[in-house]
């Protein structure tokens, strides 16, 4: 279908000059410091590049974002960079903005579909298949472990969900006990582990799908008096504490600063008449435990 | 054949049977009025016959035919109209909508919004009443709620017409208009029953009377044959002596001086005073303002004017603020609500905890409410007053009407109240209780409470007042002593002037 | 209804003010292209929150309708997809009726309150999508489909067109219907209505049977604007519906309210939305803000001559 | 309040079903350390509930009490971190009622609804507690904090005896003072109260006070107990405060319920979690069997000898 009425050439970017770049970032929520620190990243890039960063939290709701990416376009913004609630669900939004010529950017996650100037994201499945082989070289390759996932459908859940199943699959010696919904909440990941560890009193290691609910386990655990080992996923502060003082085996840090960061630069390059001429930038993802963790802390 | 037939009929709710095997039959074009105490069962039997509630055990007939109806809509089928004696109308619909509720003229699947309101108004036209037909129910005073729901029930081919106290809001030019179009309804073969604790009425409109007492049939009799006497005997089992008291009460200092007080913009320009020991009536019709200034005196509404209250430890006058009803109670005064359901008690809690509300702080005991003691001086209370009840903590709502009026009343006198202001206090009161509240009223007044009374019931106001203040159009119109108060004459300083 | 008038007045005096400072302080709201676009966002909330209102008339309330949306959504996928969009339509509102219908039956029947009947409807309704779609999106719908969500007549997104339909039909449906005015009646007072001779069991189960029905209809919207189902939709989004209604002066005691003035209640809620995007207010001061303005605008709409309704107090 | 009696009755007829259920399936479930740790899990929620049920008794409602925990929560630990804990706590449950006080006196002084009013602080709090921590959690804890959240008393968490002894004062409250036989008068019918000599308003600044101060006392724990305070804490968590409320039999039109009862709900959607967690049931199919194991409570619970109550539809 058209866009709405009013052409969009008065506004038209005849270059830099004077004209106020704005960049509009759509992110997928702000409930997770994960994405704060994405947020950071990317405001940093626009106060160097002195652009205007307009930011946009669709509390993990698609079509929330999708509204909030209709905004953009009636605002005119000049490049629109969506860290996609879904990957697949957000593409009316993107193909939208691509009927009004306002290039788009992806980061963290992929988007499936319309017109993407360039992508940069890191691959979850990845991220999650290091963090439980990270889990299992700590078991010594055998044990029970239980897995913490986070809000059921949403794509990081299966993405790095995926990643633990192909892990598991590769590793004999590891026995599934439980796998249950902490939605990606740290009290959550709390009251699950309490539970779980009742009914398994003898588990082994923990795989949780973010960090926040590694840290409730932690706590779980820690109140139990066990000894069982946690990973996690996206390399917080706390996890990072948490990693120093040896109660955290590891966690997989995507870097979320270096994307919001690169995506912002990339888009000021294309406000500014500029191109891109690499479609996918893998955001590298770096495996942090106890011998790596001092180069990450602040 | 009669029209209808009740054979042994019983219910029982948990903790109360409320009827024991009643039984009694009506002819078609008969006025049939039932009576009994407050309790005996009256509005039980009628939800019964009207569907609105299973009978436990026995037998109805109506036109000679077994019925057992399971919902409203099949007695409504089968002609039986009935005006509740709870609240039955749609606050949020309006008055036309209302009336015609239980069969919506429909064209295909809308409202016929033009018959509604025809229909509506040729109902209230019946009764010679005019209403605004779209307002909201719920906007209405008590009243003209009352009038709404009767001309409900005149509305429609009725073949048993059951009314349970229909009159105990109206005033007597509406009960006279009333009266006219149930007879000609009974004129025309419907039958009717009536439910009033109002015994003259009884004995002018009704052909016979079946009494309950305590959910059983005493029997049933001739009105033209009975006399008034007879029928309260076998209501209360036994005779009542005087039905008004003697005053007599030893009316001593002033206690309350109201001076240009109004609630405006409905009252304005009172000035009166009120003596210990005094019963103050005020007369007036519907919409003079005798509620309004009643709520103005307990700090419900704003007020103009001034307050005055002598001090009784220091013999002085104190000007009394009415910000808020603590503020009256503070200052000794109470007020019996006309409408009970909404203004006077809260359905839902037990009867101690209605009973105690103005007065809990009496019973705290290092912050904490002495549930014994306050379980004692309620029952002590539902004793004298004689509240039917299962026990203190039974459920206001499920109290038969004249029992939580009794509640309310019991409410107010545990405040000991310096002035006591009491609206239509025997609304919906059985004769027994009525007298007992008349006897209420007596010894309060000799104890030195000043009470200011609001009646619709001109003998009652009559008999109970020492003073008259009649009001017109939210102004005093005349101020008339105990001895030059007749009825005649009340009933026109009320109408002077006010159209029909 | 009289007595509503001065709420009336005072909101649309509310949403003015709204409007007349987001025009003052953005260039761009006052375009047809934005106002388009806040009323294509408003549309599912406004269908939900349209469902929403013949529940809270009646004295309910129905908090299942965002998973009643979600799993709708899922089956128009499911469905259209294995045997075309006609089938899927039709199953994902037979769906949201049948879901609807079942929590009349648990209110009705079992005397559930309504609120832990829909409470628990909102989880089997959200488990039933997430086992329909393994919890996955399903995407890969067809162009065709894509209409109902993004399509336009003439200047008006389609969605809008749909949810202005569905507020005349209700809007008509509850002032001038039989049924209607039984919702009124029940949720004003019971025990009358049932007095009165009204089926007052079966107005309650038609009132579910809308909601859910109306929730089917902006699952379906919702999943063809999306391009895809996803089982996440709409957490939460009872909040909002719920929010629009009683913005809108409905009572959720029942029997007061009109469904056009929840369709202002669900204008206001997405004007400020679209406002706060428009002039870049940063994610942790928007619901500061939003939660201000709505106060502000209520407060305002409150306003009228002193002594009426000086009893209502609660929610 | 005889009236009740049923109610009670059925409820615990229906914890016990599912308790009994759960011991079968599980040999775990009937341990000490695991009733403990159901105990401990359900305190949170638990105070939350009882602030939440004056509320309700008082016909009113507070969706707040989530965000204000959240605040309250953060409140702790930064003004903790920098002044010390006692400092700390104070600021916090000062926080937390001044948050109650304000809802109040949005639903006392500008008659705004009290799901409105509530709605609107949920967002404020919310937004308040972001920009407070920056959306970032606030941790490194000291711990000493730490005992509140996760220290035990003899054989029982503290927490746990924090819960019971809130609900005791609650209980007593309700019961025993003024205020308490008020707050049932005021959701009975605000009117007659009125009528009656009873400060209406005053009684209804108090409970929202209540339902902020006990949701701060909330996120006091929350804090020590996760050792950090969270921005997103308690998202959503107001239905399952007001799920307990009326899963314990009070009426959403007030007036009506205990807070023995809310308890008793709380507990019963604490178990339902444990157990699922126990049985290791598929996240997808959690929320369906919750759901359904809850309607089968109620329904169990609802049952009673006929005739009574026959009015009582929505709510
Ligand atoms: N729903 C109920 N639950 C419990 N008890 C009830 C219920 N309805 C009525 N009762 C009891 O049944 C008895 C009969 O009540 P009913 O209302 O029929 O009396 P009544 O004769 O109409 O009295 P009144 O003249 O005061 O209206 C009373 O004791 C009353 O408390
Ligand atoms: N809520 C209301 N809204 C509008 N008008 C009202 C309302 N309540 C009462 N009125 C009107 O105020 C007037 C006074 O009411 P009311 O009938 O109580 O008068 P009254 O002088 O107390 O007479 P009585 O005591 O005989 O009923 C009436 O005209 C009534 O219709
Ligand atoms: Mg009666
Ligand atoms: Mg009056």
């Amino acid at each position: 279908g058209g866009g709405g009425a009013g052409g969009g050439s008065e506004s038209g970017g005849q270059g830099g000059g004077k004209k106020q770049v704005t960049v509009g970032l759509a992110l997928s929520t702000l409930n997770n410091p994960y994405f704060v620190t994405l947020r950071d990243g990317a405001q940093k890039a626009a106060d160097a590049a002195g652009v205007k960063l307009i930011v946009a939290d669709a509390g993990n709701d698609l079509s929330k974002q999708t509204s909030q990416i209709e905004d953009f376009i009636t605002q005119k913004v000049d490049v629109i960079v969506v860290n996609p609630v879904d990957s697949d669900g957000i593409v009316p939004a993107v193909q939208k903005a691509n009927d009004a010529h306002i290039p788009v950017i992806a980061v963290d996650r992929g988007v499936n579909g319309g017109k993407v100037a360039t992508t940069i994201a890191s691959d979850n499945v990845e991220a999650g298949k290091m963090a439980a082989e990270a889990l299992f070289k700590a078991l010594g390759g055998s044990g029970k472990v239980a897995e913490l996932e986070g809000v059921p459908g949403a794509s990081a859940t299966r993405d790095r969900g995926k990643g633990f199943d192909q892990a598991v699959q590769a590793n004999s010696g590891i026995q599934v006990v439980a796998k249950q919904t902490a939605n990606f909440d740290r009290s959550q990941g709390l009251s699950v582990m309490e539970n779980i560890l009742q009914a398994n009193p003898d588990l082994n290691g923990v795989f949780a799908e973010n960090d926040e609910m590694a840290l409730g386990a932690l706590q779980a655990i820690k109140n139990a008096g066990k000894a069982v080992k946690v990973v996690g996923i996206d390399g917080t502060d706390d996890a990072l504490k948490a990693i120093k003082a040896g109660d955290m085996v590891a966690t997989v840090a995507q870097q979320p600063e270096w994307m919001g960061k690169t995506a912002v630069e990339d888009a000021v390059k294309l406000a500014q008449g500029g191109s891109i001429d690499q479609a996918f930038t893998a955001a590298p993802l770096t495996l942090i435990d106890a011998s790596n963790v001092d180069q990450y802390l602040k | 054949m009669s029209l209808l037939q009740v054979t042994d009929v019983h219910k029982r709710f948990p903790g109360v049977h409320a009827l024991k095997g009643v039984s009694f039959a009506m002819e078609a074009g008969e006025i049939h009025a039932l009576m009994g105490e407050n309790g005996a069962g009256k509005s039980t039997l009628l939800r019964i016959l009207s569907g609105a509630e299973p009978p436990d055990a026995g037998e109805i007939r109506l036109d000679g035919r077994p019925v057992h109806f399971t919902h409203p809509r099949q007695a409504h089928e089968a002609g039986v109209r009935v005006i509740y004696q709870e609240f039955s109308l749609i606050p949020g619909l309006s008055v036309a909508e209302n009336i015609v509720l239980a069969d919506l003229p429909r064209r295909g699947w809308w409202v016929d919004g033009r018959r509604v309101r025809s229909l509506a108004r040729a109902a209230l036209e019946r009764l010679g009443v005019d209403l605004p037909l779209d307002t909201p129910a719920g906007q209405l005073g008590v009243a003209q709620q009352q009038l709404v729901e009767i001309a409900k029930a005149l509305h429609g081919e009725a073949r048993l017409l059951i009314m349970d106290e229909p009159t105990a809001s109206l005033t007597a030019q509406e009960i006279r208009n009333l009266f006219q179009v149930v007879r000609q309804l009974a004129a025309h073969g419907v039958g009717v029953i009536f439910v009033s604790h109002r015994l003259e009425e009884v004995m002018e409109l009704a052909d016979r009377v079946t009494v309950l007492r305590d959910g059983e049939t005493v029997g049933t009799l001739r009105v033209k044959e009975a006399s008034p006497e007879e029928v309260v005997r076998r209501m209360v089992g036994r005779a009542i002596g005087e039905f008004y008291p003697q005053r007599r009460a030893r009316i001593g200092r002033t206690v309350l001086r109201v001076e240009g007080f109004g609630a405006p913009p409905v009252v304005t320009g009172l000035t009166f005073e009120l003596r210990e020991g005094e019963v103050l009536g005020l007369a007036g019709l519907v919409g003079a303002g005798r509620t309004e200034t009643a709520e103005a005196l307990f700090g419900l509404r704003p007020h103009a004017g001034a307050v005055w209250m002598r001090d009784i430890a220091r013999e002085e006058w104190r000007r009394i603020p009415l910000r808020s009803p603590r503020d009256a109670i503070q200052a000794g005064i109470g007020y019996l609500p006309e409408d009970r359901k909404q203004s006077g008690l809260v359905l839902r809690l037990a009867v101690r905890d209605n009973m105690t509300h103005p007065t809990l702080e009496r019973y705290l005991a290092a912050g904490f409410v002495r549930r014994g003691k306050e379980a004692a001086a309620v029952r002590e209370r539902a004793r004298a007053l004689a509240v039917r009840t299962p026990s203190i903590d039974a459920v206001v709502e499920n109290l038969s009407g004249g029992n939580q009026q009794k509640v309310v009343l019991g409410k107010w006198l545990e405040i000991s109240p310096r002035v006591l202001i009491l609206d239509e206090p025997t609304r919906g009161v059985d004769v027994g209780a009525k007298v007992e509240i008349y006897r209420l009223i007596q010894e309060m007044t000799e104890q030195g409470t000043a009470v200011i009374l609001i009646s619709s019931d001109i003998p009652e106001l009559l008999a109970l007042s020492d003073r008259l203040l009649v009001l017109r159009r939210g102004r005093l119109v005349a101020e008339i002593g105990r001895e030059e108060a007749t009825h005649e004459r009340v009933l026109a300083l009320c109408s002077q002037g006010v159209g029909a | 209804m009289k007595r509503l008038h001065w709420v009336d007045y005072g909101l649309v005096i509310g949403f003015l003010a709204l409007a007349g400072a987001l025009t003052a302080a953005s260039p761009v709201f006052l375009t047809w292209s934005n106002l388009m676009n806040v009323a294509r966002q408003v549309s599912i909330n406004g269908l939900l929150a349209a469902g929403e209102t013949f529940v809270v008339l009646s004295a309910g309330i129905d908090i299942s309708v965002g998973s009643t949306m979600a799993l709708a959504g899922a089956v128009v996928a499911g469905v259209g997809l294995a045997h075309g969009f006609a089938l899927g339509g039709l199953a994902a509102l037979l769906v949201g009726t049948a879901v609807g219908l079942a929590n009349g039956l648990f209110v009705v029947r079992f005397r559930v309150p309504a609120f832990i009947a829909t409470l628990a409807m909102l989880g089997i309704a959200r488990g039933a999508t997430l086992i329909y779609t393994q919890g996955r999106p399903i995407s890969g719908l067809p162009e065709s489909f894509l209409f109902i969500g993004n399509g336009w007549l003439g200047p008006v997104p389609f969605p809008v067109v749909l949810m202005l339909a569905t507020y005349a039909a209700a809007h008509v449906t509850l002032r001038y219907t039989a049924f209607g005015r039984y919702v009124y009646a029940v949720g004003g007072n019971a025990r009358a209505a049932r007095y009165a001779g009204i089926h007052t069991e079966k107005v309650l189960y038609a009132v579910y049977a809308i909601a859910g029905f109306l929730a089917a209809v902006g699952g379906i919207v919702l999943t063809s604007r999306l391009a895809s189902a996803d089982p996440q939709a709409g957490v939460g989004i009872e909040l909002d519906a719920i929010a629009a209604v009683v913005l809108g002066g409905a009572s959720l005691f029942g029997g007061e309210g009109s469904v056009l003035r929840t369709l202002l209640g669900a204008l206001i809620l997405g004007v400020l939305n679209n406002g706060m995007n428009l002039l870049n207010v940063s994610p942790f001061y928007q619901e500061v803000i939003k939660g201000a303005v709505i106060l502000f605008a209520v407060v305002v709409g409150n306003w009228r001559p002193r002594s009426q309704g000086q009893f209502k107090t609660g929610g």
